[in-house]
């Protein structure tokens, strides 16, 4: 579904993408790495906030490379960036109706869609009129994610979803991530590699900007160079 | 030796160059046009139309045959309102374009920043604008220098003298109680000064406002002071941008004193079309209907519509005008651009003007010449003004009271 | 090699000095006005390399000028006494108020700024006795009696001294610290920096330049009124000087108020009426077309040549 | 929880003592308050579409009052030609401005998004000139206003007698507000726009054609505020330079009450109004009134910094 | 004898504890690792040592003096330096001028001195070209002026805030031995880092912080294997 082939990008000197090359089908894709190490980079580019010096991608068979971010995200893509994006001022029912608002594929159902959310994050139902800014970290987060699901995306990405979040969030998000797997496709980009990994089928390791390492999850779970670096064992 | 024989080539080089320029300056001088140089604020209206007046006194006397059979040479620079620019321009009309007179004028606070640089050249200088007594002040001792606009203490005077006349002629009309607004700024604040010194004997209260030109619009807590203070006559020292939004919001309190009087330097040209004019009494030195009594004014009238397609709407118009034929006139007389004999010749000026009067040149408290000291009292009626004094020139008789209708 | 640098300085040094020798009166005049526009550019760009965008040029400026002319009326010192008078009230009133109102940063500390300068106009206007109120006070008679290559000279020494001084702050520790403000205010702060103090020293002396030009101004046209001395012209040009020329350095305020101050003129005398619609629409053209400035159009054009003969 | 209930019972006070205030002003100084409502409705309606802008496209437009002066001009040409009434001119108005201000987005501003905050500042500066230069090229300096009967139509209460339309700015600032706010909440375009203003990144990831929603913005912010040149021409006069001391006055509104916050900029407007018509009412003292906006807005500001940091 | 001491230290935003009861010592030449989730308190706390943000309660001792309320030029002046998480070079600044801010203000050297502690500390970072503008930087050279910058002030205690993150692994190596050195010359040192092995091959002792306050602390080996830290920081075995 999404392909993204030698990806290259910098910022000022700094070559942070290398012929960065992967490709998410209809599973649950996890790109994993240390910070600074091109995540963050890739997933803005993918969505059109970055614009690569070189290579391509696409999503469907169409090129996104071009494409303004909102032709992308209505295109069916959607993105929880890491700083989670939301609309401070605005109540937590109006940031999840404009997950969907935007959207014309999605604004038929928004009732159901909301109904989903809701099952999903039981705790945003009791805060629908609080306002976002006012939320705690987590609940940002999964408002985040929620809102991103409103459009009812073809593939999901995120970005570093657990990042701030407490222990016992962290591993409820990731059954919630892998729940989401079973309708979306998921490229999921995170630090944490231990629980992410069980999230996801499939994983990158990226350091420095290009691929260091892939394959499917248990094979990187038990891969040397991965519980060294990542997993500190 | 050589270093003498360097100093001899540079005073034979000198010499020529000075021969060469001097036969070139006295041909130019004797040859070529007579040059008048005016400074004027071209953004403002005011300025825009004087410029524009002073062109065709000029278009006409060179069609005429010119000064001395000389033509007439205009250059006009915009002061942009600004001193610093008019102190340039000054500079530049007598030394780039070498002008043998100035002439024009219009905003006291500019004309404040360019006499320094007059003072300099000391070429003779007719000015139309400047009314603020601090710039008399800074001239006093200027024998080449001439005021045609009334400084502000002669436009107190004078209406003095026309509302003791108007009293004389039309026993009705009784004025003891006096209510002043004037706009906070310069020109408002020293109309007000000047006039409570002129109208000592009558009872004066006055307050400032903020003029609409910059930024204020809401007189009615200063009209609802003249309304409780219940004034014989009311006058207000502001702009043009003032006018209909003061006589809405008298007329919305319920303000409708005897006299209702503005004294902007120009009114807006649909003033007259609003039933609130009607009664209006304004200061002025000029007014359309001037022409019914004053061929001359009638001719500068047709003459300035026929060339531009407008209607002179200031009295900067035959103001910028009379500058010109003015300094023709004197200049013919002299029969030379002799400095002295110039001003001898500007001195004997008696120049029937498109204001009404014939202007002649007089001393005043502290400058040798000044040009008009009378203002003249108009009225608004049926949507025209109309002069009702000084008697001489009237075209209307006055209507009183004010209606405020 | 090293000398060689320093002649395009040496050359507009020695114009600039002996320029009345060969100009005459109408461009003294001119060149002493871009002078005085000058100083307001330099010296507003001189503050805004702490990151601080002040709006309070006009309001020093009239401060200056109504301090320099009330000391010289009622006091009859020296004019050259009464300016830098003019330019010590301004310093000092900025660096009290620097006190209470560096606190604030960007829009914030701008309009404060602006707003202050109005609290100036209208305090002087409402005390008729001491300022004259709103018809102002003239002087008796102006600087060098208007003699322009003298009043040229008086302006260029304030105009040096200003870029002087504006050298010295891109050449000091003074470089460091304002640019390290600007950049990165904690990081400043962690490195060391004592920000409010450097903040409050430069609004000190940036607002004393602009009391000095303003009491130059004043003592040169020969009077001071709420209207004239505090007028938006003394903010706005230097400001769309500045912007024009390059910001955060010496040159580019000056190049810029070179630039436009003859333009202007240019301009006026070529446009009688309208000219200041072709005035407005290059400064649109050249914000949307030079976004640098043309210092930073020039510096970028450099490179570019540099890197095309593979300098560097 | 503890602070949030001190916050309410702070707000709570201050909504007495503000009323206090204008029961106070009421029986003391009718006049005062009823002239400072209807000065400052009109600041605050002028003020309400600069905010909308400064709010959603994050550009301070100094040209703010040089098109409310166009609109004026736009609307008494339009009276001298049709006959049209002001107030109904504001209709057309509206559509003009609309294209004006695309046009102005289209040209300049879109360009200089990304540009620093200063050489926007230039940049609207640079097209505020333009503006006011063109109109005095057009129509000179000379003021014009239409004779309009029922702007001095008035009131009588009890013994007071005040003018009755002026009221018109008062009210259509707070159905502006009404409008704005409904708009901003209720309508797609609306709820992007606040989507924009409150962080343009995210806007973008939910789908918002960011780009587009500038344009609708400022086109609407300059139609609005080029209808509001009309109503200001039923009761003042135009001239090139009318509008400019109104962009200060708008901005100096906006900072106090702070960006994107369109009900204070018409509390403080009105706030403003009353206080500069309460220092007006004393004989004498009226230089004084223009002090107050300046000394308002400094309080205000250093006021809400030392609380900032002491929190 | 503690470099540095901290008693309680508590920082509330609002009604949000980002910091609570933080009571540790740095010891003289020690390396001491801070770790911890994101949004743990790391960050807010080193903000609150360098003065950056005044404690809610709390004080803070730098050897013998009080610093809880000092500003915080004076705590740099007084001997500590910091790096900052995301790297915050002065773009309008040479590397050269980087590193003089601190030589200038920290330590209060003239121009021309500063110029050479600019080249002495660079030559000892590895860090050449040192009269380039930072946009033609790279990363790990970037680093290095943070770091270098934070040394000009002569610190004696230096927070280095994630300075590892994005380095490869060669890079690391380079920074841990420049690290190491720094320390060697005497200068106690807090590192706060996400990379397990980096807090490993570094630190003498380790502080695990989790919800602004300290869960475990001792020697890295003795905290990896606390089942709370493991539960907080590395998340949770099912």
């Amino acid at each position: 579904m999404l392909a993204v082939s030698k990806l290259n990008h910098y910022y000022g000197k700094a070559h942070v993408l290398r012929d960065l090359s992967l490709d998410v089908g209809t599973e649950s894709v996890g790109v994993f790495g240390p910070n600074g190490a091109g995540k963050t980079t890739l997933v803005h580019a993918i969505v059109g906030l970055v614009r690569p010096r070189t290579g391509d991608i696409t999503f469907d068979g169409r090129s996104l490379l071009r494409m303004p971010t909102y032709e992308v995200i209505r295109s069916g893509v959607a993105l929880v960036p890491q700083e989670r994006e939301l609309f401070p001022y605005m109540s937590v029912l109006a940031n999840l109706e404009s997950g969907a608002a935007y959207i014309p594929a999605a604004r038929k159902g928004v009732p159901e869609a909301l109904q989903a959310s809701f099952e999903m994050f039981p705790i945003l139902k009791t805060r629908t009129r609080q306002l976002a800014g006012t939320l705690s970290g987590g609940e940002q987060r999964m408002l985040a994610i929620a809102r991103a699901m409103m459009s009812s995306p073809k593939l999901l990405i995120l970005d570093e979803p657990s990042l701030g979040l407490q222990p016992s969030l962290v591993t409820e998000l990731f059954h919630k991530v892998r729940d989401i797997g079973e309708k979306s496709a998921i490229l999921m980009a995170e630090q944490n590699v231990r629980q992410s990994l069980k999230a996801v089928s499939r994983g990158y390791v990226i350091e420095n900007g290009a691929i260091a390492l892939q394959g499917p999850s248990d094979e990187l779970l038990h891969n040397d160079h991965v519980r060294r670096a990542y997993l500190g064992l | 030796m050589s270093l003498k024989g360097k100093r001899m080539g540079l005073r034979v080089w000198a010499l020529a160059i000075l021969v060469v320029v001097g036969v070139g300056l006295f041909v130019a001088a004797d040859e070529g046009t007579i040059k008048l140089g005016a400074i004027l604020p071209l953004g403002d209206i005011t300025g825009a139309q004087a410029s524009k007046a002073m062109q065709l006194a000029v278009a006409e006397i060179n069609a005429a045959g010119g000064v001395l059979g000389r033509q007439l040479e205009l250059f006009i620079v915009d002061d942009e309102s600004k001193p610093d620019k008019g102190a340039a321009a000054v500079d530049l009309l007598a030394t780039v374009d070498n002008v043998d007179v100035f002439i024009g004028g219009m905003s006291s606070g500019v004309h404040l920043g360019e006499l320094p640089a007059l003072k300099k050249y000391e070429k003779v200088t007719v000015w139309i604008g400047a009314a603020s007594s601090l710039v008399e002040q800074a001239a006093v001792g200027l024998d080449w220098y001439f005021h045609i606009h009334p400084w502000d203490y002669l436009q107190g005077a004078s209406y003095v003298q026309g509302w003791a006349d108007l009293q004389t002629q039309y026993p009705l009309i009784k004025i003891s109680k006096v209510f002043w607004a004037y706009e906070d700024g310069a020109f408002g604040t020293s109309s007000f000064q000047g006039s409570l010194v002129a109208f000592s004997n009558w009872l004066n209260s006055g307050e400032p406002f903020k003029s609409a030109l910059l930024g204020g619009g809401d007189y009615r807590s200063v009209l609802r002071h003249a309304m409780d203070y219940d004034p014989d006559m009311f006058v207000w020292v502001g702009y043009a941008a003032d006018a209909l939004p003061m006589m809405e919001q008298a007329a919305e309190i319920g303000f409708t004193p005897p006299l209702f009087v503005g004294s902007p330097p120009g009114w807006p040209a649909d003033f007259g079309t609003s039933p609130l004019a009607e009664g209006v009494i304004s200061y002025g030195m000029w007014a359309p209907s001037i022409k019914d009594v004053s061929p001359v004014s009638q001719h500068f009238w047709d003459a300035y519509i026929a060339k531009f397609s407008e209607q002179p709407a200031t009295y900067f118009a035959p103001l910028g005008y009379t500058n010109v034929y003015v300094v023709a006139e004197a200049i013919q007389r002299a029969g030379t651009l002799e400095k002295q004999a110039l001003i001898t010749a500007l001195e004997a000026t008696n120049y029937a003007s498109p204001l009404g009067e014939t202007l002649t040149f007089t001393p005043s408290k502290l400058i040798a010449h000044q040009g008009f000291r009378n203002q003249k009292i108009l009225q608004w009626q049926d949507g025209q003004q109309q002069v009702i004094w000084p008697f001489a020139y009237a075209t209307a008789l006055p209507r009183y009271p004010f209606t405020g209708k | 090699m090293r000398i060689a640098r320093y002649v395009p300085y040496l050359v507009g040094a020695a114009v600039a000095a002996t320029f009345p020798l060969f100009s005459g009166a109408y461009l003294e005049q001119v060149a002493g006005a871009t002078l005085i526009y000058l100083t307001l550019a330099l010296s507003w760009d001189m503050l805004l390399r702490s990151g601080q965008l002040g709006f309070g040029t006009a309001g020093f400026f009239g401060l200056g000028s109504y301090a320099a002319v009330l000391l010289f009326l009622n006091v009859g010192v020296q004019p050259f006494v009464s300016i830098i008078f003019g330019g010590i009230v301004a310093g000092v009133v900025a660096l009290l108020l620097g006190l209470a109102v560096l606190r604030l940063r960007g829009m914030y500390f701008a309009i404060t700024t602006l707003a202050l300068a109005g609290i100036f106009a209208v305090v002087l206007r409402n005390f008729p006795s001491l300022t004259g109120g709103a018809e102002g006070k003239m002087l008796p008679s102006c600087i060098f009696s208007g003699d322009t290559a003298n009043v040229y000279w008086l302006i260029l020494v304030v105009a040096v001294m200003t870029i002087v001084i504006s050298e010295v702050f891109e050449r000091t520790r003074i470089h460091v610290a304002l640019t390290s403000i600007r950049n990165d205010e904690r990081v400043a702060k962690s490195s060391g920096v004592n920000v409010f103090k450097y903040l409050v020293f430069v609004f000190a002396v940036t607002s004393a330049i602009q009391g000095i030009a303003g009491g130059v101004y004043a003592h040169v046209f020969g009077f001071v009124s709420p209207e004239g001395s505090f007028s938006a012209n003394f903010l706005l040009l230097p400001l769309a000087m500045a912007l024009l020329g390059g910001i955060h350095s010496t040159w580019g305020p000056v190049i810029g108020a070179l630039v436009l101050g003859a333009l202007s003129e240019y301009l006026k005398l070529q446009i009688p009426y309208g000219h200041l619609l072709v005035y407005g629409a290059i400064i649109v053209v050249v914000i949307l077309f030079l976004p640098q400035g043309l210092s930073g159009a020039a510096r970028a054009w450099r490179g570019r040549s540099h890197a095309a003969r593979g300098a560097r | 929880m503890r602070l949030l209930r001190r916050l309410r019972r702070g707000q709570v006070l201050l909504l007495l003592v503000s009323l206090g205030v204008l029961v106070l002003m009421m029986l003391w100084k009718p006049y005062a308050l009823i002239e400072g409502l209807q000065r400052g409705g009109l600041y605050a309606l002028i003020a309400l579409p600069m905010a909308l802008i400064l709010g959603v496209v994050g550009i301070i437009n100094l040209a703010h009052g040089e098109f409310m002066m166009l609109g004026a001009y736009f609307a008494y040409w339009l009276g001298v030609y049709t006959g049209l009434d002001p107030l109904v001119a504001m209709i057309p108005a509206l559509v003009a401005f609309a294209l004006l201000g695309a046009a102005t987005y289209l040209l300049t501003i879109r360009r200089a998004l990304k540009a620093p905050e200063l050489n926007q500042l230039l940049l609207t500066f640079g097209v505020a000139m333009v503006g006011a230069e063109f109109a005095n090229l057009m129509w000179t300096s000379q003021p014009l206003k239409p004779h309009l009967s029922y702007v001095y139509s008035s009131m009588t209460l009890g013994k007071l007698r005040f003018g009755a339309y002026a009221f018109v700015y008062t009210v259509s600032a707070i159905v502006l507000l009404v409008l704005l706010s409904l708009f901003l909440r209720r309508t797609r375009l609306g709820r992007a726009a606040l989507a924009v203003g409150q962080n343009p990144r995210g806007a973008k990831l939910v789908g918002i054609d960011i780009n587009r929603t500038y344009l609708a913005i400022f086109s609407l912010s300059i139609a609005l505020v080029g209808a509001i040149g009309a109503m200001f021409l039923t009761r003042n006069s135009v001239f090139p330079s009318a509008g400019s001391p109104y962009t200060m006055k708008s901005f100096c509104l906006i900072a106090l009450a702070g960006i994107g916050n369109l009900p204070s900029v018409v509390w403080g407007g009105f706030g403003l109004g009353i206080a500069e018509a309460l220092v007006l009412s004393f004989r004498g003292y009226g230089g004084w009134a223009d002090v107050v906006f300046f000394a308002v807005l400094v309080a205000v500001i250093l006021g809400r910094s030392y609380r900032r940091q002491t929190a | 004898m503690a470099v540095l001491r901290t008693e309680s230290l508590e920082r509330r935003f609002g009604g949000l504890v980002a910091v609570h009861d933080l009571t540790f010592e740095l010891a003289e030449n020690e390396i001491l690792g801070i770790i911890g989730p994101n949004g743990a308190g790391k960050t807010t706390a080193i903000n609150v040592i360098s003065g950056l943000y005044m404690p809610t309660t709390g004080r803070i001792f730098l050897g013998e003096d009080e610093i809880t309320y000092a500003p915080p030029h004076v705590r740099c002046h007084m001997g500590i330096g910091r790096t900052f998480q995301l790297v915050h070079p002065l773009v309008d600044l040479t590397a050269r001028e980087n590193i003089m801010v601190g030589a200038l203000f920290g330590r209060n050297q003239r121009l021309r001195q500063a110029r050479k502690t600019a080249e002495e500390i660079a030559a000892k970072l590895d860090l050449e070209g040192i009269d380039r503008s930072v946009s033609d930087l790279t990363v790990l050279e970037i680093k290095k002026l943070e770091i270098g910058r934070a040394l000009a002030s002569n610190p004696k205690v230096l927070f280095l805030d994630e300075v590892m993150a994005g380095l490869n692994s060669d890079e690391t190596k380079a920074a841990l031995d420049a690290v190491r050195r720094i320390r060697d010359q005497g200068v106690a040192i807090c590192v706060v880092e996400h990379v397990m092995s980096v807090i490993r091959d570094l630190t003498d002792r380790v502080v695990v912080l989790d919800g602004g306050t300290i869960i475990a602390e001792g020697p890295y080996s003795k905290v990896s294997a606390d089942p709370r830290v493991i539960a907080a920081y590395l998340g949770e075995e099912e």
